[in-house]
């Protein structure tokens, strides 16, 4: 058994109505996750500024996955759609500068979808797994 | 070079003053060079004769400078703008961060501004006078009294080489003649880096951005940065940082500061005119604009009054996150 | 490492009592870990206490420099530093370093003179360390008003101190004030700078002011005018500081640096300054 | 700094099987702000919420973290054993270590190592918690329908039922509505007027409704719960109260020439008019821009002829000003205009109509008395074509016409053909179709019903050109199914246009802070789940305004519409959701981007006075966030550049703890 | 003095970071000098100034002072330093050399600044003549001879070699371990150029900008003066002049929390900065016009009143070629400075 595997660490910010209850069902029905994810619950995937993701990276995250409900289903009408832009273009502006666009994702999962929530964690933190520790995005002073 | 003499501009100013339409005129100040022109506000007609000037070095954009201005002035400032500055104006407007009626916009027609440490590098140190020749300037210096003539297109700062426009998109009265929107090659240097590869890119920005100093000249000189208290001024905000301590807090500073301002930026260039290290910020802003552009459709912020800005907008069927990259790797 | 005192580097200190002062006022005691005093001090003096992650701020030392055993801090909720001092519970470590600025004239200009200290409100924190000097040393003093006002009766801080231990000294008189009427007070009722006025001190006194600033500014007009020279009134001022060793540079007053060459003022010294405060 | 108990849920073995739940409760009592730390097998049993009630006295608690199952399953309860031990119920925090962590993972090691990351996290949130209140606030237990069509009339008779008053406000000079145009209605055949007019007289005669007709909503203001509107009362210079109906003014007025609207313009009417025999309210209206009198002072007739002295020409527009506790949108439809689409030559020939217009020809009080007579020579028509979605299921580029489906086209089309074949077996019936969609209770019976019994000939085509050639309209269109082209004589061609949402729809929603989709539909507040509400609270929509329906589904959603206002207007007071936006006017740049971004119209701007810095006073324009209509999405948040806006209870600083807390 | 071929400068350079780190101004790719770590392939740029000044050797930009662990109600300090290198910087002009005397008066007063002082003791300073002054140099304005640069070393430069002097104990330590590959020679040359230079200098347009009107006890006469606001009005309120400003001293401390510590750091701040005097209940510089005034009030006024009359400028011309709005120093002596600067 190797003691000091690397084991990337992976915010998943995940909205109340869709995603956060499409990980509950994951969970209910039992589908396994690498225990690297770990969730924060906000009301709705508008609610992440990106500042929470550069904060995120700065203190060592290796990956930074957004998960809300898929267009046209967010609770709030259209905060979803805000999002989107707001993502595609923090994660244009990140591969810009030279960050690895693999570290950061944008995903829709609804209440019902479980498996797809299961799924996307395992081929996101798998992916973030394959590119390493976030060495271009870190600060060094949060290293331990 | 410029197309309107000074002369026409101080008698414009001296009239609007003296037949009361303003009570004040916002405009350049000679300083101790040829090349060094303050922002000032001029209060008598003797004054802007005196020391009004405008020539190839009048770069700073005045539109942020109304929103303190305004604020306790009885009657109508006067305020000259060139066609980029008056997509500031209007952005500023279109957020309501002055009223438009304490201002009076003369619009004057701009050739492009000369960068003065792009002269420099070809004259050298010791300037006593660079002045519109023809198609160039002809500086003297300490070294060498024989002038020497430099084309414009040598020195005009990136900004004007990549003038968007010469249209005036807002102004109570115009100097000269309207120009257009031009089509320019201002994305070509994003173009450029977009195609290198990702730890080029890496490398790129980390050689550029560590030079940063965090004088906040950017932040403070950006007219699309007028916040009443700026997020990194802030210490609630999570974001706040004062100095640059490691490669992240300037990548910090200056992602947050692009994506504050993107889709309000119009791209005037200032922040990259005033940076006391060359870095070339507009580059970041180019790439929101750009992206908004391809993935949003054409959008340039301040063209008009009470447009609705990209990020406070949305279409059904916008372009998914995931999506982006298919997409620029397929331009 | 070199063995240079270290201006910045605090030692570390434990809240060993929190008393409730006023609604907003709490006073501290502060030991090192092994229970000593951190460092002696002169009467007005500071210290800057700080709580990692938090931040750093200047303190007046309440307590006086005959108290061997700890220091007292009297804070105000006001700030960063403060609302977190103000849930503080003893046992409680924070930083501390110090002791900072010039003192008053405790030892020189003031022995063998009748004082007058003069308070508003949180602003009896930095002469509590004075007055209880003085009683200590009550030999070396003439007479001795105190002033002391706030906003209401509960705003007084001391109070227990006050009622029990001053009034009950030989040749110190104390005059309360407080600014609007209340139930339960039967003491006076009226500003700080027209209560002096009535008092109608002599002349002779040293007089040492502390308050706001616009209370401090009422106070010495009229001390002026009841034929107060400058030269006889003290203060001290309270300014942003960072580093409190007059090199970070925030804290000045024309040439001055408040945590430096002040805190404690003459007044004339302050009319030499340029009005910046 | 809180203080904070801890207390972890085995749930039996859910958590207690993958999660070392005594180091979870160990490890996170040294987390700052922590003062007391538990375990316990069931957190939610009566005696773990004792556990919870006696740790906030014992240990003096601000502040509670659960370690147990879902916040969605139990965040309630918690909150509540919260509020009994005499703490704000949101200083509660749940950490999520049953369906995130105990049930996901397999590993004791990695499930203890995430559960005790997720409870720092919840710890470090909770840190930053501060008591919430939701806000109060009263309801006016009246409603206002706009629009006084099928929709509108069936929200108000439904409300009105209830017992709240309610308004009505139709800009036309009755209510009725487009279905009061129709002559029967599919799939029964049952005539329209029949089945209509009987509400319209409810409607008229119910104690809790007020119509206002020929008037229009001016202003709206307020929120759910408390609207205040203007509505303007058009002069109809005539005195309703007064007006008997009696009609004898519209018989003697000498203006004869006027386009009946009511008959789509396909016969005249006068001056003073009512728009049809069963219009509510029955009384006259004189077409200002018509009437001698009013235009040049020169006639009176009508006046004379009033025995009830009912004639007012002084009549001046009247402001109502009222406050509503709800909104119900039921603005309607119109066909499109056929401008764009010459193909079809509807503006050269008078014989290429719209289905409307057919409906108008059909029925008994229309311009033909019923006679299916055409109407550039009123011959009876022997050849008859009927095309299918003109406008609608457009490309998205064509610049003309509405991507969408109109829904309604398919089956009242049937319906015309099949009542031709009918009454005048004579005359063929083409129908040109792209799809024909009978998704309904009896609809594709109905349609193959005038296939099959009536002999109505469809095909599968479009129309490519119609030219109209002396009496004949050359009808040029293709059969797909057979690939060929065709070319038919036609006496009449029926359009059917697609329908749009009325035009007043698009100020009004701008009024309501409603939102709307590109085609000026009212965007409903959830697709799925709240179909009748808009986004905007106590804003409810009816009927087409929300998309092209039929009648049985209009006056469905009608219904829906009621209940869900009844369900609003029964409260006496409204609570709030506390976790709200709200800003620090202090930061705030006034500069517009929340409100742009808002769904529910919570935002709006004040110009406040702010001492500054050169102690001078200067005003600035703030936001305001209303709390009765705020849901707390969080998008201002995001697009406030200043952070003057935050969210309660998920606030920057909070979520920014739990970021460093798990990244630690 | 020594001299070395400038074909031989690498040799020299090489040398010297045998035994220290040797910091050489170097180009930064963006048109200016930056100061830069001298090994294999770096090449000495022969620049007038550095964009940043060469303050940041002692006074960094940021430094961490110490580090606190937290544990539930307990602290621990630690005290993190390195201990400082040696090190040379190489280059620095007249200007420059003079700004360490003015930061050494306040760091290296009591109580001394122990972070400063250790780098100070640490660094060897070859300083270099200047030989071609630029129009926003007014270094003589304050005394300063660009051509007689002092520092540990003094350097000059001509077109062919390199000439050395050592002045201090510090620099004949350094001198005596490059003595092998200099050569002995006189100082004609450098006398020489060092005429040339101030021949130069004579022409510089502000040659004639006069201190007269400031230093010590002008307080009263220059604090109120309406001029200020003018002079402030259009100023962004950046810290651009601070931060290339050799002499500017002011700093913040501030914490940074970790995640598994609190770092204490100290950072150089602006009296520009609308933050820098706010507290908790009020800003006693309210304006720009107020933390303008105080920053030239600084440099002429108050430094010099406690110091001997010294003034807290050393003319080398950053402000002026790196304000956004070219407003700075220059401009406020002239404006404040009534006739002697007219």
């Amino acid at each position: 058994m190797q003691v000091n595997e690397y084991r990337p660490l992976i915010v998943a910010f995940c909205c109340n109505w869709c995603s956060y209850a499409g990980a509950d069902l994951a969970g209910n029905n039992r589908l396994n996750y690498p225990a690297d994810v770990k969730i924060i619950r906000v009301p709705c995937s508008c609610r992440v500024n990106p500042m929470f993701i550069l904060r995120a990276f700065q203190r060592g995250a290796d990956g930074v996955i957004i998960c809300g409900c898929h267009p046209g289903d967010c609770h709030y009408t259209s905060g979803n759609y805000y999002t989107r832009r707001r993502m595609a273009l923090l994660f244009s502006m990140l591969d810009y500068l030279g960050i690895e666009r693999e570290r950061t994702r944008l995903e829709w999962v609804s209440a019902a979808e479980g498996a797809k929530f299961a799924a996307t964690m395992n081929d996101f933190a798998e992916t973030v797994a394959a590119l390493g520790e976030n060495k271009r995005l870190e600060d060094l002073r949060c290293k331990k | 070079m410029q197309k309107i003499t000074r002369d026409q501009i101080v008698s414009k100013a001296v009239s609007l003053l003296q037949d009361g339409t303003v009570s004040a005129v916002l405009g350049w100040r000679q300083g101790e060079f040829c090349y060094d022109v303050t922002p000032s506000v001029f209060n008598t007609a003797e004054d802007i004769e005196a020391n009004f000037v405008w020539n190839d070095f009048c770069g700073a954009n005045f539109s942020k400078y109304l929103v303190s201005k305004t604020k306790n002035i009885d009657g109508k400032l006067l305020v000259f703008l060139k066609p980029c500055d008056t997509y500031s104006f209007n952005q500023l407007l279109t957020e309501h961060r002055f009223n438009r009626e304490s201002v009076y916009v003369v619009g004057i027609p701009c050739e492009g501004m000369v960068d003065i440490s792009k002269v420099k590098a070809v004259s050298g140190e010791g300037i006593v006078c660079a002045e519109s020749k023809g198609a160039g300037l002809s500086v003297t210096t300490i070294y060498d009294e024989n002038p020497k003539e430099i084309p414009y297109a040598e020195v005009l700062s990136e900004r004007c080489l990549n003038c968007k426009s010469k249209k005036h998109v807002a102004y109570d009265e115009l100097l000269g003649d309207e120009g257009e929107v031009i089509d320019s090659a201002r994305f070509d240097e994003v173009e450029k880096l977009e195609s290198m590869t990702s730890e080029e890119r890496f490398a790129f920005w980390q050689g550029e951005l560590s030079r940063c100093i965090r004088c906040n000249a950017c932040r403070d000189v950006c007219p699309a940065c007028t916040c009443e208290k700026c997020v990194f001024d802030n210490p609630n905000s999570g974001a706040e940082s004062k100095a640059p301590t490691n490669s992240f807090e300037e990548q910090m500073f200056h992602v947050i500061r692009a994506f504050h301002v993107a889709g309000r930026c119009t791209d005037c260039g200032e922040c990259s005119r005033v940076c006391p290290q060359n870095i070339p910020l507009h580059l970041l802003n180019r790439k929101f604009i750009k992206d908004i552009n391809s993935f949003y459709g054409d959008y340039q912020a301040g063209a008009e009054v009470g447009m609705r800005a990209p990020l406070v907008d949305y279409d059904l069927g916008d372009l998914e996150a995931c999506d982006v990259f298919e997409r620029r790797d397929s331009e | 490492m070199n063995n240079r005192a270290e201006t910045l580097i605090p030692v570390l200190g434990v809240i060993t009592d929190v008393r409730i002062d006023t609604p907003d006022v709490k006073t501290f005691r502060v030991v090192t870990p092994d229970g000593k005093k951190a460092f002696d001090h002169k009467p007005g003096q500071c210290a800057m206490l700080s709580i990692p992650g938090v931040g750093e701020a200047m303190f007046s030392i309440t307590s006086s420099p005959t108290n061997q055993e700890y220091m007292e801090f009297s804070i105000k909720k006001c700030g960063c530093v403060t609302d977190w001092l103000h849930q503080a519970e003893e046992g409680q470590q924070l930083t501390i370093r110090g002791p900072y600025g010039r003192p008053f004239p405790v030892d020189d200009e003031f022995a063998g003179k009748n004082l007058l200290f003069i308070a508003g409100g949180i602003g009896l924190a930095p002469l509590r360390s004075v007055i209880n000097y003085c009683r200590h040393y009550r030999d070396r003093y003439g007479e001795i008003d105190i002033v002391y006002g706030s906003r209401s009766m509960d705003d007084l801080v001391d109070y227990n101190e006050i009622i029990d231990e001053w009034t009950k000294d030989t040749g110190i008189r104390v005059h309360l004030t407080i600014d609007r009427e209340q139930e339960g007070w039967n003491g006076h009722v009226g500003f700080v700078p027209s209560y002096v006025k009535e008092l109608d001190f002599s002349t002779d006194k040293t007089a040492i002011i502390c308050g706001p600033p616009i209370m401090i500014k009422f106070t010495l007009d009229a001390m002026i005018e009841m034929g107060f020279a400058k030269e006889q009134v003290y203060t001290t001022m309270e300014l942003r500081m960072k580093c409190g060793v007059g090199k970070c540079g925030r804290c000045n007053i024309g040439s001055k640096y408040v945590c430096k060459d002040g805190p404690v003022f003459r007044c004339d010294e302050l009319s030499e300054l340029p009005d910046e405060y | 700094m809180q203080r904070i108990g801890v207390f972890v849920c085995w749930c039996g073995t859910n958590i207690a099987g993958t999660v070392d739940v005594a180091a979870v409760s160990e490890a996170l009592k040294s987390e700052p702000g922590v003062v007391f730390s538990t375990n316990y097998q069931y957190m939610c049993s009566q005696a773990g919420q004792d556990i919870i009630k006696d740790a906030v006295k014992e240990h003096n608690l601000t502040g509670i973290v659960v370690c147990s199952c879902s916040p969605r399953m139990h965040e309630a309860t918690f909150r509540k054993t919260a509020a009994a031990a005499g703490l704000n119920p949101y200083m509660v925090e749940i950490a999520n270590i049953r369906e995130q962590c105990s049930w996901v993972h397999k590993d004791m090691l990695t499930g203890t190592e995430k559960a005790i990351i997720l409870g720092k996290a919840a710890v470090a949130k909770v840190n930053l918690n501060t008591p919430l209140t939701p806000g109060e606030s009263p309801v006016t237990k009246r409603a206002l329908v706009i629009g006084g069509g099928i929709a509108g009339i069936q929200t108000a008779l439904d409300i009105a039922d209830a017992g709240f008053p309610v308004d009505i406000v139709e800009k036309n000079p009755t209510i009725g509505g487009k279905m009061a145009q129709l002559d029967k209605t599919f799939p029964t055949l049952d005539c329209a007027a029949c089945i209509l007019t009987p509400k319209m007289v409810d409607v008229a005669q119910h104690e809790n409704i007020r119509i206002f007709s020929y008037s229009e909503v001016e202003e709206i203001g307020g929120f759910v719960g408390n609207f205040d509107v203007k509505i303007k009362k058009k002069a109809r210079f005539v005195k309703e109260d007064i007006c008997t109906g009696c009609g004898a003014c519209v018989e003697k007025c000498p203006m004869k020439k006027i386009p009946n609207e009511f008959n789509l313009g396909m016969d005249n009417r006068r001056a003073v008019y009512i728009p049809f025999a069963q219009a509510v309210p029955k009384v006259a209206t004189i077409d200002p821009s018509a009437c001698n009198m009013l235009k040049s002072g020169k006639c009176g007739i009508c006046s004379k002829v009033c025995t009830a002295g009912a004639i007012d020409y002084k009549q001046k527009d009247e402001l109502i000003e009222e406050k509503y506790g709800a909104i119900v949108v039921a603005t309607g439809f119109n066909p499109i205009s056929m401008d764009k689409f010459d193909e079809f030559a509807y503006n050269q020939s008078r014989d290429v109509i719209t289905s409307l217009e057919f409906e108008r020809l059909t029925n008994a009080a229309g311009p033909t008395q019923g006679k299916l007579l055409r109407p550039s020579d009123l011959e009876h028509p022997h050849t008859i074509v009927f095309v299918q979605c003109v406008g609608s299921r457009c490309d998205a580029c064509a610049e003309k016409g509405k991507e969408y489906c109109s829904k309604i086209c398919c089956m009242y089309t049937a319906k015309h053909a099949m009542l031709v074949r009918d009454k005048y077996p004579d005359t063929e019936v083409y129908v040109f179709y792209i799809d024909v969609r009978t998704p309904g209770k009896n609809f594709d019976e109905f349609y193959r019903r005038a296939v099959e019994e009536y002999g109505v000939r469809y095909i599968k085509g479009m129309v490519g050109k119609i030219t109209p050639e002396g009496d004949k309209l050359k009808v040029q269109a293709s059969d797909l199914l057979a690939d060929k082209q065709l070319h038919i004589d036609a006496d009449l061609v029926v359009l059917a246009a697609a329908i749009e949402p009325d035009k007043t729809a698009r100020p009004l929603a701008t009024m309501l802070t409603a939102s709307m989709d590109t085609n000026d539909f009212f965007t409903e507040a959830h697709p799925k789940l709240r179909p009748v509400e808009s986004p905007t609270a106590g804003v409810f929509l009816s009927g087409t305004c929300q998309g092209p329906k039929d009648i049985p589904e209009t006056v469905s959603q009608a219904s829906a519409a009621a209940a869900k206002v009844i369900g609003l207007l029964v409260k006496d007071k409204l609570t709030g959701n506390p976790c709200i936006a709200s800003p620090n006017e202090l930061m705030c740049n006034g500069c517009s981007s929340c409100e742009r971004v808002c769904p529910y119209g919570a935002i709006t701007y004040i110009d406040k006075e702010f001492p500054q810095p050169d102690r001078t006073v200067a005003v600035r324009r703030v936001a305001q966030v209303n709390p009765a209509v705020c849901q707390g999405c969080g998008a201002c948040t995001v697009a406030c550049m200043s952070g003057a806006m935050d969210l309660r209870g998920f606030m920057s600083s909070q979520i920014i703890a739990e970021v460093d807390a798990i990244c630690k | 003095m020594r001299r070395i071929s400038l074909y031989s400068l690498d040799s020299l350079f090489g040398e010297i970071s045998k035994s220290m780190t040797l910091y050489i101004p170097a180009s930064d790719n963006a048109g200016g000098a930056v100061y830069t770590k001298y090994e294999d392939g770096v090449e000495y740029l022969n620049t007038l100034n550095t964009v940043k000044s060469p303050k940041n050797f002692f006074f960094p930009h940021t430094e961490d002072l110490m580090e606190f662990k937290l544990q539930g109600k307990n602290i621990d300090i630690l005290d993190i330093r390195q201990e400082s290198e040696d090190f040379a910087v190489f280059g620095v002009r007249g200007c420059d050399v003079k700004s360490f005397d003015i930061l050494d008066r306040v760091f290296l007063s009591d109580p001394v600044d122990s972070y400063y002082a250790t780098r100070r003791e640490h660094g060897v300073i070859i300083s270099l003549a200047c030989t071609k002054p630029s129009e926003t140099c007014f270094c003589t304005t304050f005394g300063i001879d660009p051509t007689e640069p002092m520092g540990d070393i003094s350097a000059w430069m001509t077109e062919s070699h390199l000439y050395l002097q050592p002045v201090t104990e510090k620099g004949k330590a350094l001198m005596s371990k490059i003595e092998h590959i200099t050569e002995a020679c006189d100082d004609s040359e450098v006398l020489a150029q060092k005429d040339k230079t101030k021949n130069i200098l004579s022409k510089l347009p502000l040659k004639d900008l006069s201190t007269d009107a400031f230093g010590s006890g002008k307080t009263k006469e220059l604090f109120d003066s309406p001029q200020w606001a003018e002079l402030s009005q259009s100023c962004l309120g950046c810290g651009t002049c601070t931060f290339v400003c050799p002499t500017c001293q002011c700093y913040d401390i501030k914490d940074f929390n970790t995640g598994s510590g609190v770092i204490r750091y100290r950072c150089w701040d602006s009296c520009m900065f609308s933050e820098f005097t706010k507290m908790a209940h009020g800003n006693p510089r309210l304006t720009q016009t107020e933390r303008f005034r105080q920053r030239f009030m600084h440099k002429l006024v108050y430094y010099p009143e406690n110091n001997d009359g010294l003034f807290s400028c050393v003319g080398c011309g950053r402000c002026l070629s790196k304000c956004p709005i070219s407003m700075n120093i220059v401009k406020v002596m002239k404006s404040l400075g009534g006739d002697k600067n007219e």
